[in-house]
């Protein structure tokens, strides 16, 4: 299965797995801030209707 | 809000929660197209492609690097084009959208930069070189640093949202002008450009292609990226503004 | 306007000396350098051009966040705006009196801190022309980001980090031209460019630095 | 917005003279509405006291009449280069004498001699030291001598007389006696009575309501 | 003692990134020299551990100036004072919090930078092992000089110009260790010395600080 | 010197109650003598007022007191770690919230809690709020609780209410009542009328002259 990469095998892994994990970091960060502003917001509208 | 249903141009998606509305509607598809070439382009290209007869299997990392390169610079683009639409217009959602893609950028150039200097080991001999097109890389990468820096710095919404615009604007000058004075400074070695329109004798269709899949999952990654993140901030901003009400009518 | 020049120059006269400081600096960050990297004349004298011209830069940058900041926190920024002067012309006098207590100095100096470094012969003339062409720049796009963080509390790290990207083309061309000079190349090239950044900069700049200005007060 | 101008001989020659109108005025800080429907006519020769609770905007008000910061909504005209604004930061520098800073500030203005002002604030004793060197009443003092030599016929003040014994509070509201009668005009928020003749006005019933308005800015005003 | 260090380093996030932006102005002191000094690999890399070195001290050196200056002005080192805490613990808690938000960064980023200006293999481990010893006595000289200053508006070039002086030796030994270190030289004197520069620094040091700082109170 | 120390039991447990005793005190600032021959004695559960013309010293002389400058002879007693200084810079940090302003001084106070500081001074809406957001009369209320969480006894204030409206003056009045009540006392320089039932000290008669003293310091005097 996995292609034989010669001599760069841990170059061309150490690049993939560098910017698969940046971009997995951005997308979870992102993800999470953006669930935590939306359960927030909820939160907040649902007590400002309350009050008024 | 009848106003803005008459209002059918494309400023209406200025309106946040015209914004909200549609974009949470188009977002599934945009996750699922994003990754979808994605996968298919680093597969294609991880798996299904012969080496270069000399760079060997490095060729590989082109999948990751020049889709994160374009999108560096793009992502400063489209964050100059919404700076300016704030500027002229004052739709907070653009500001916010420009917000929203600063770290992207940021990231992207990250990307770059990283799978450009692992490359850099094997090919030149180096991690780093001061190439003109990696130094303005670095430049760029330092232009988003400030950007964000100055979004988090300053309390005000409003006001953070002309200071990053007018330093959007002035970096962007100073980047162009950076890039012909390193040019200027040191002839590198780094590969010209390949992917003109007649681009096809530089690159073999057997990289060519994988890699437009690539570019395009990565396109599509930094618009569905934007979109996400532009809402939450339109969130945070509501947020904020609530509780500031809140405060204040205590 | 002559009144705030002069008003500018003296307070940076009396506030421990606007001018000293910007030198001593300088002085000193040459001084370390040879500390820093070892005492080899060779080394050194290959990196004197631009050794200088960075200290140079440094100087400036250190003296940019007492521009408008102090005139932010007692107020009189507030009360300039509502002054009869244009906004814009009150940030180039501020830039201009920038200049002269700190680029102006500095160019002055840098021969001297030279000898120091063993710059080569030739190197003199041309470092004296480059700063003298590019510390204007340095001060105009420094005037600019000292109105861009003006309202933060100690905004000084943060207006370097801005301002720094922002002197890459000038440090570059005016280290070029200093460099080409102490080896005896031609310098017209990097040179015109640098004096076209600093009329650059000096022609457009001040209206951004208003603008973000005006913004911070309000 | 019937604009009413006329013309009036003053002490330094012919000025035009004309009210500062505020009409309908919303203003903000910090994105929120703090003052709303505000609307009052100040004329030539009279003086205004603002009064209103700690935090209720009476700073944010004053600061958007002296054009520093932009209004919500609503109109203020007469304002425009009429206005010398004096607030708590009273850009005095430490290391200028009292002379050297009132000049400044006189010459800034393009507005002539700073000696009835120095008389006016019984500064000439102090003229030579430098202004750091003096205590928080005569600092004070200096900050509204300054409003003399502006020449302007607006004074918009916050809260002038902090720090002020007695005698100096007289002097200033001779101060201010001296330019309204001139033709000038003030508009002065205060929480302490400074024995001036003047019109009150308490902002307290403008207080803004934090319903979102309808208007030009509902658009937006949702998420902001 | 903890709540002023929980205090200083609440402050120093909140201020939009005391971390952030000390490492920022490394970062970019790094990157301008090249521009400076020009892109040849083999000079650079001669020069990178005194240039790694002088860039971690002049970013903790812009560090200083908010280190007791913000206190002082809005009275919070007024009332300090008059607490129930002994000057000197306060005066070396905000020392320590300074070195946590500044020093540490820096040590920890280093060799990123390292590859930069290609620094020799063996040298990224003597470069952090001397910026870890070094920079804890960068922090305290300063917080000295910072206490020496804290009276003047604006003394920020003043405490660049009384510190480093201080910094010398320190600058000395910490980038002879890394120098000899990317050469593969023996390091043990001069980390020693180092490091003694550092114990002796914060043994002593704190006394003169809480001392300079009552005498700038009165 | 005798000094008059005697116990009582307080809210806060048994502590060492004393008067603050100064006598004949000389002080100067940047190097003139500004107030010479001062002696009173403030006794716990009492208030003292300052009061003097602008310029005449009281910030000085407080200074002196909470122990932040040395006097020129004289001796203060009774005021060695007792006294809760506030001027007007008070020390609050605009990021931080207030909340975390005042528990930071509380804690490095060593005192209790903060609840009760926030009551009296009505910050509780406000106390999620940062510092930097308030207007000028609700910081200086902020600066103010400041003095409730250091249970310190001795209350040494300069111009305390400047900004404060009607209500929040006689917030402050209370505060100090309070704080008498508990034993404590005050030490005050105000110019306007606090309501308060206190002593009033008036310095103008101690003005410093500037003929050189005759005794131990004479030798220098003439030249500093
Ligand atoms: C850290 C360093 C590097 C940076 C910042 C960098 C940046 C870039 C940029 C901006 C592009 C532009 C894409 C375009 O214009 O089409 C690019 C393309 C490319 N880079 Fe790099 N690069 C780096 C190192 C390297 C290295 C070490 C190699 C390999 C030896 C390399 C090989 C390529 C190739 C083959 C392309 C595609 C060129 C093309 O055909 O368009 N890069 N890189
Ligand atoms: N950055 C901010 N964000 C949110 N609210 C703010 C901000 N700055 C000020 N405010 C609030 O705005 C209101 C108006 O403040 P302003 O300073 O205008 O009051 P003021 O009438 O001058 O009060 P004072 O008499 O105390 O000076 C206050 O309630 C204040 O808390
Ligand atoms: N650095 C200095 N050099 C010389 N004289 C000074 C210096 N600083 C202050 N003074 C003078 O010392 C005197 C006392 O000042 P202080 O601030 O104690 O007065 P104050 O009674 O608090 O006045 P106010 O009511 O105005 O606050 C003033 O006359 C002032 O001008
Ligand atoms: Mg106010
Ligand atoms: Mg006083």
């Amino acid at each position: 299965m996995m292609p034989d990469l010669g001599k760069y095998t841990d170059t061309v892994l150490t690049a993939y797995a560098a910017s698969i994990l940046l971009l997995a970091l951005l997308v979870a960060l992102s993800l999470w801030r953006g669930r935590r502003m939306r359960i927030e917001m909820e939160q907040l509208e649902a007590r400002t209707r309350r009050n008024g | 809000m009848s106003q803005i249903e008459k209002n059918s141009s494309l400023w209406s998606y200025a309106n946040p929660r015209k914004f909200l509305a549609t974009t949470e509607r188009v977002m599934p598809f945009l996750w699922g197209a994003a990754l979808v070439c994605l996968v298919v382009g680093l597969v294609w290209g991880f798996f299904f492609t012969p080496d270069d007869y000399r760079q060997g299997s490095t060729v590989k990392i082109i999948y990751l690097h020049v889709p994160s390169a374009l999108m560096a610079i793009n992502a400063w683009m489209m964050m100059l084009v919404a700076s300016l639409i704030w500027l002229v217009r004052r739709h907070h959602v653009s500001a916010l959208a420009a917000r929203a893609a600063g770290p992207v950028g940021a990231v992207m150039t990250l990307i770059a930069l990283v799978t450009g200097a692992i490359w850099g080991q094997p090919m030149w001999g180096t991690w780093w070189a001061w190439d003109p097109r990696l130094t303005s890389f670095l430049i760029l990468f330092l232009f988003y640093l400030g950007y964000m820096a100055l979004w988090a710095a300053i309390d005000d919404p409003d006001t953070a949202a002309d200071l990053t615009a007018v330093l959007c604007l002035v970096g962007s000058v100073f980047a162009v002008l950076s890039r012909y004075a390193v040019n200027f400074w040191n002839q590198g070695l780094h590969q010209g450009a390949s992917l003109s329109m007649d681009a096809k004798e530089n690159v073999d269709d057997v990289f060519y292609l994988p890699l437009l899949v690539c570019i395009a999952g990565f396109v599509l990654l930094f618009i569905a990226l934007v979109f996400y993140r532009t809402g939450t901030e339109i969130r945070a901003r509501r947020i904020r503004a609530l509780l500031a009400r809140e405060r204040a009518g205590a | 306007m002559i009144a705030l020049l002069l008003r500018d120059l003296r307070l940076a006269v009396r506030a421990g000396g606007g001018f000293g400081l910007g030198l001593a600096f300088f002085l000193i960050v040459t001084v370390l350098v040879p500390f820093a990297v070892g005492p080899q004349s060779a080394l050194l004298s290959s990196i004197a051009p631009g050794v200088l011209w960075l200290g140079a830069l440094l100087a400036c940058l250190l003296s940019l966040d007492r521009l408008l900041a102090l005139d932010w926190e007692d107020g009189s920024l507030d009360l300039l705006a509502t002054a009869p002067l244009p906004l814009e012309a009150a940030v180039t006098i501020k830039a201009l009196a920038h200049w002269i207590t700190t680029g102006l100095p500095l160019v002055l100096v840098a021969p001297v801190l030279g000898v120091l470094l063993n710059l080569p012969g030739p190197g003199y003339l041309w470092l004296v022309v480059s700063l003298a062409a590019g510390t204007p720049a340095l001060s105009v796009i420094g005037t600019f980001g000292a109105a861009l963080t003006v309202g933060l509390k100690r905004g000084g790290l943060l207006l370097s980090l801005l301002v720094l990207p922002l002197y890459v083309p000038t440090l570059i061309f005016g280290a070029e031209v200093a460099r080409r000079g102490a080896l005896g190349m031609e310098t017209l090239t990097p040179l015109l460019m640098l004096a076209g950044i600093s009329a650059g900069a000096l022609a457009l700049l001040p209206f951004a630095s208003a603008a973000v200005l005006r913004v911070n007060l309000r | 917005m019937a604009e009413c101008a006329f013309f009036r001989a003053a002490q330094s020659g012919m000025r035009v003279v004309m009210d500062l109108t505020v009409s309908d005025l919303t203003i903000a800080r910090g994105g929120v509405p703090v003052l709303a429907g505000l609307s009052f006519v100040l004329e030539p020769g009279h003086a205004l006291i603002l009064r209103g609770p700690n935090g209720i905007g009476k700073t944010t008000l004053l600061r958007t009449i002296a054009g520093l910061q932009p209004p919500v909504s609503g109109q203020i005209t007469g304002a425009q280069d009429r206005i010398a604004y004096a607030a708590h930061a009273d850009g005095i520098k430490p290391t200028l004498s009292v002379v050297e800073n009132l000049r400044f500030w006189a010459r800034v203005f393009g507005a002539g001699g700073i000696q009835p002002a120095l008389e006016a604030f019984d500064l000439t004793t102090l003229s030579e030291r430098a202004a750091g060197s003096l205590s928080a009443g005569q600092k004070r003092r200096l900050g509204l001598a300054r409003l003399l030599v502006t020449g302007r016929p607006i004074w918009v003040l916050d809260e002038p007389t902090v720090s002020l014994d007695t005698r100096a509070v007289a002097m200033f509201a001779d101060a201010v006696r001296a330019h309204l009668a001139w033709g000038g005009s003030a508009l002065i928020a205060t929480h302490i009575d400074l024995g001036l003749e003047a019109g009150v006005l308490d902002v307290t019933p403008f207080k803004a309501s934090l319903a979102p308005a309808a208007g030009a800015n509902a658009f937006d005003e949702a998420f902001l």
